[in-house]
């Protein structure tokens, strides 16, 4: 096995997989402060975002509920652990950064932050895929910027 | 293989077949959404631009006059290939789902009136529901869908009771299922609505590129294609009509070519089908469109239609075969597309492994939402054949499937 | 010629300007009806049918991503080429027709009111009479008609007369007559029109081949034009407009790639300008778009514009000379398109003469009968210019012209 | 001049050109028994045709106006003179005959009464002016079937 799909652990590695199967923040959160769903009409990937922050305004909990590709599920658990703790700006911050990795598969601004996200850059060969990746963070930015109606994703990646 | 049919040989006219992804021999199984082009097509296209270009219809040049000529062989061609009765019962849009809007627009508004009802099926395309949809909100027409069954054929006794008030004016149905395969039992779609007083439109896209279509033996009053399906250029489409149909029906669009004269106060139409026909046409496409006509031809629908019955016999062979998969749809008559998911792969997971390994398949919707709702999914995969595929390819897709599992398993 | 500009070089990108016509080599003078490709256009689209070619915006596999990216640049290029402010601006048709039909639907029947009127010349093309007076007859959509002069001028006086009550909501105006030359003062029809709050839209379909179009410096509100006259491939246009009146427009048409989600009861629409894109697109043709637009860009309007003013004084002053010979249109802003007539000969007889010494010009009413009528002829001749045209083809004409007269005068 | 257009000739024989530019037939009758119009929207021709009978119901007389080109005059004035002292069913059999030989070039059944007509054989090689020859022919089979009304040339020649 490991022969034939050696050229796909770029795309799929191992930290995808395994986040894609079993999704640590996976869930509703009980109670939550925000929440966003993100929307991709041209694959049908679906994702829900809900956010608790601590009495700093950090974030202090994620928690989400995808229907989507293993991409689109690794992302939103992987965003969900690196955002833990951070402010709303730091955020914001984040994602443009992993945007542009996702996009064009390079980091020049990555910072150790970073790694654990690192795993996902190989979407940028996809186009298309790469809009699973940041479809869970254009939900929790719509959370963050405290809209917590029905977002759409656009096509704009 | 049937003995007259040399896959090997029909692989030769399309260049791109020589073609490697990522090191890998292409293996190209989204014939569905689009087919390759043969090298006749290409030349086509080519050799107008290069030798005789200019536009049409009105040019008194030698090579306005060539070039009108090689646009209108099109419609000839395609009015064989069809056996319409009349060669100005071809109208040429700029895709299938141009042609069905123009009916919905033009037969729509100008000839059902509202109160009317207009049927389609539960497992058409976006482009044959959309269109209706605005219909129905802009002009008071009601829109009915008959259902499928389990297996995913047309509940024809439910369809038949959809006509049963009389209101229906309009059937319009896909004649293949571009996601589950199944051929529509057209003829006796056309007699049940016929008997109802409903007329009948046929979506071709997916059907034309598989079998014969002859519009006068299924005895329908539409029927709609699109080009680049059938093996020809992007950008170009066909509506045939029954001439007094046509004739019937107010002009889609405004401009050149489908006047006859024109004042401020009043302009008048040109005969059909260059009523339906505004602007400077998709001339270049006209022609490779022609030659891919031609192409079919040659190759001849029976041969194709065995070939593609071989494959589609292993296709389900080996895919059924493989632990997880689902296969969509059951049909009798069905064609060479087939939708599967796998249990602990998704469908875009799916594909994008598959195109790692150089095959190309679709995964998505495939423009029918409301058909994925029934089949309870998002997505599919869908791998889809053409003239040039293989029984080789589908061993390959087949095997590299059950390696895509095992993938997503351990 | 301009220095910077060596039309030697420029024919030798033209694969068709070698031919020869019944023995003589084509002298082109045709290209306002539609003109010759470049060879990179050409290849542009072979190489698409030869290497990626798949359908594009929801393939998952490596040629639909390819394929996808190409068309799309084609939108990058277009929105480059008319400055508009976002790439989401830009929408694909099959031509300006398409265009102009889907201004008319969508605005014209969405966002104009009965009671409103349209302003369109007495210049016109077809294209941009018919669809209003659909729309008039179908939405109670009052049409007027702003005069010219007999220098083939738009009357400004006239014009602004007819915004002075208020009641008009879209302005709908030639950039430059496919019959005349003549270039509209478009900034200032512009300021005209938004004080009077109307909208504007002008058909670019000549113009942007003459001239470098900025449609922020314009100012106006829709652009459209088509693919086939600006060296590019037939069964293109492009309609650019606002993105909030975009925004604001309903779909024209329905089917796949437009919407966001679909179900029987309600379906939604994709972004701009996805939205006015359903079905699958010219995508080999959009690719060849781009080609003709970076071939455009890298002569350089300046460049083009230079020769053709150099082209259009030469003609006119040979033609003048021409005994019996008649030119309409003597605006100041006029480009390469020069209509006459002999006192002689008819002009198809005209016509006809030029194609047997290899001279392809048009005649007959140019889809412009109101025009004709204004001008007091049934039809014209006429020869039109691209970058390819050479003084020598000029003096050929003028000289074949000359003896076409004799000809009918002995 | 001469050389110029000697390849003219086989379009624009001396007889078209001077049938173009003199017609003898170009008027409208004072009394006629029938008349149609033709009209070719492509090209902007028109022609009138207005017919005479004579007692036993053959043409008597044949008279016309036209809008249009050398070509589309001098076949309304040739066949003028053609359908003279014919029959109903005579002309319309000519007709057949003509625009056969109109479209292809040759006239395999071509007797000595299509001589005169025979020098318009040469705009078979342009589709678009095969039409200005068989307008007046449209024109006057029309007026021969009794549909005094707005005849209108299809496009299918
Ligand atoms: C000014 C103008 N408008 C509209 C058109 C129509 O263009 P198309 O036939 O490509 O739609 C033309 C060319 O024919 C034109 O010159
Ligand atoms: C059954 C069916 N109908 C309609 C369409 C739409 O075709 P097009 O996108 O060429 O208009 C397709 C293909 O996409 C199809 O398979």
């Amino acid at each position: 096995m490991t022969e034939t799909f050696d050229d796909l652990r770029d795309l799929y590695q191992e930290v995808i997989l395994d986040h894609g199967r079993r999704p640590r923040h996976g869930r509703r959160l009980e109670t939550y402060d925000a929440t966003a769903k993100g929307d991709n009409p041209m694959c049908g990937d679906r994702v829900q975002v809900w956010l608790r922050y601590a009495p700093d305004g950090t974030i202090a909990e994620t928690g989400f509920e995808a229907r989507g590709c293993a991409i689109s599920v690794a992302s939103a658990d992987l965003m969900a652990e690196t955002v833990q703790g951070r402010s709303k700006s730091d955020t914001a911050a984040l994602f443009a950064t992993f945007r542009e990795m996702a996009r064009t598969g390079v980091c020049p601004a990555c910072d150790p932050t970073m790694e654990r996200l690192a795993p996902l850059s190989g979407v940028h060969e996809y186009p298309s895929r790469v809009k699973c990746a940041t479809l869970p963070w254009h939900a929790l930015v719509a959370a963050l910027a405290g809209t917590p109606g029905d977002i759409k994703e656009t096509s704009s990646e | 293989m049937t003995a007259s049919f040399d896959v090997a040989r029909i692989r030769e006219d399309f260049p791109i077949l020589r073609q490697t992804i990522r090191g890998k021999p292409l293996v190209y199984l989204d014939s569905g959404a689009s087919a390759q082009k043969p090298r006749v097509v290409i030349d086509a296209m080519v050799q107008c631009m290069e030798t005789q270009y200019a536009n049409i219809h009105r040019g008194l040049h030698w090579m306005s006059e060539r070039t009108t000529d090689a646009y209108e062989a099109a419609r000839d061609a395609v009015a064989t290939l069809m056996n319409a009765r009349d060669r100005s019962e071809i109208v040429f849009t700029n895709s299938v789902t141009g042609a069905l809007n123009l009916v919905a627009h033009s037969y729509g508004r100008g000839i059902l009136k509202p109160g009317q009802a207009v049927v389609i099926s539960a497992m058409e395309h976006h482009s044959n529901i959309v269109p209706w949809q605005m219909l129905r909100d802009s002009h008071g027409i009601e829109l009915r869908v008959a259902p499928i069954d389990d297996a995913g054929e047309l509940d024809m006794g439910a369809f038949e009771s959809l006509l049963d008030d009389g209101k229906v004016g309009l059937v319009s149905i896909t004649h293949m299922s571009n996601v589950l395969g199944t051929v529509t039992p057209a003829e006796r779609i056309v007699k049940i609505a016929h008997a109802h007083g409903a007329k009948v439109l046929f979506d071709g896209s997916q059907a034309i590129v598989h079998r014969r279509v002859d519009v006068q033996a299924i005895g329908c009053d539409f029927y709609a294609w699109t080009g680049h399906k059938l093996y020809g250029p992007t950008g170009i489409g066909v509506l045939w009509a029954r001439r007094e149909i046509l004739e019937a029906m107010p002009p889609f669009m405004g401009g050149g070519d489908m006047i006859s004269s024109v004042t401020y106060e009043k302009s008048t139409w040109a005969q059909v089908p260059h009523k339906f026909e505004a602007g400077t046409p998709a001339i270049v496409e006209g022609i490779g469109l022609k030659a891919a006509v031609d192409y079919v031809q040659s190759i001849g629908y029976e041969a194709m239609a065995a070939h593609e019955a071989t494959l589609t016999d292993h296709a389900i062979a080996r895919l059924s075969a493989i632990e997880g998969i689902k296969i969509y749809g059951r049909a009798q008559d069905r064609g060479g597309v087939i939708s599967f998911t796998l249990d602990k792969a998704h469908a875009h997971d799916v594909a994008t492994l598959l195109d790692r390994q150089g095959i190309a398949v679709r995964a998505g919707h495939h423009c029918a939402q409301p058909l994925m709702q029934r089949l309870g999914v998002d997505s599919t995969s869908r791998a889809s054949f053409g003239v040039y595929t293989t029984l080789e390819e589908i061993d390959v897709l087949a095997d590299t499937l059950t390696r895509v599992r095992e993938f997503f398993t351990r």
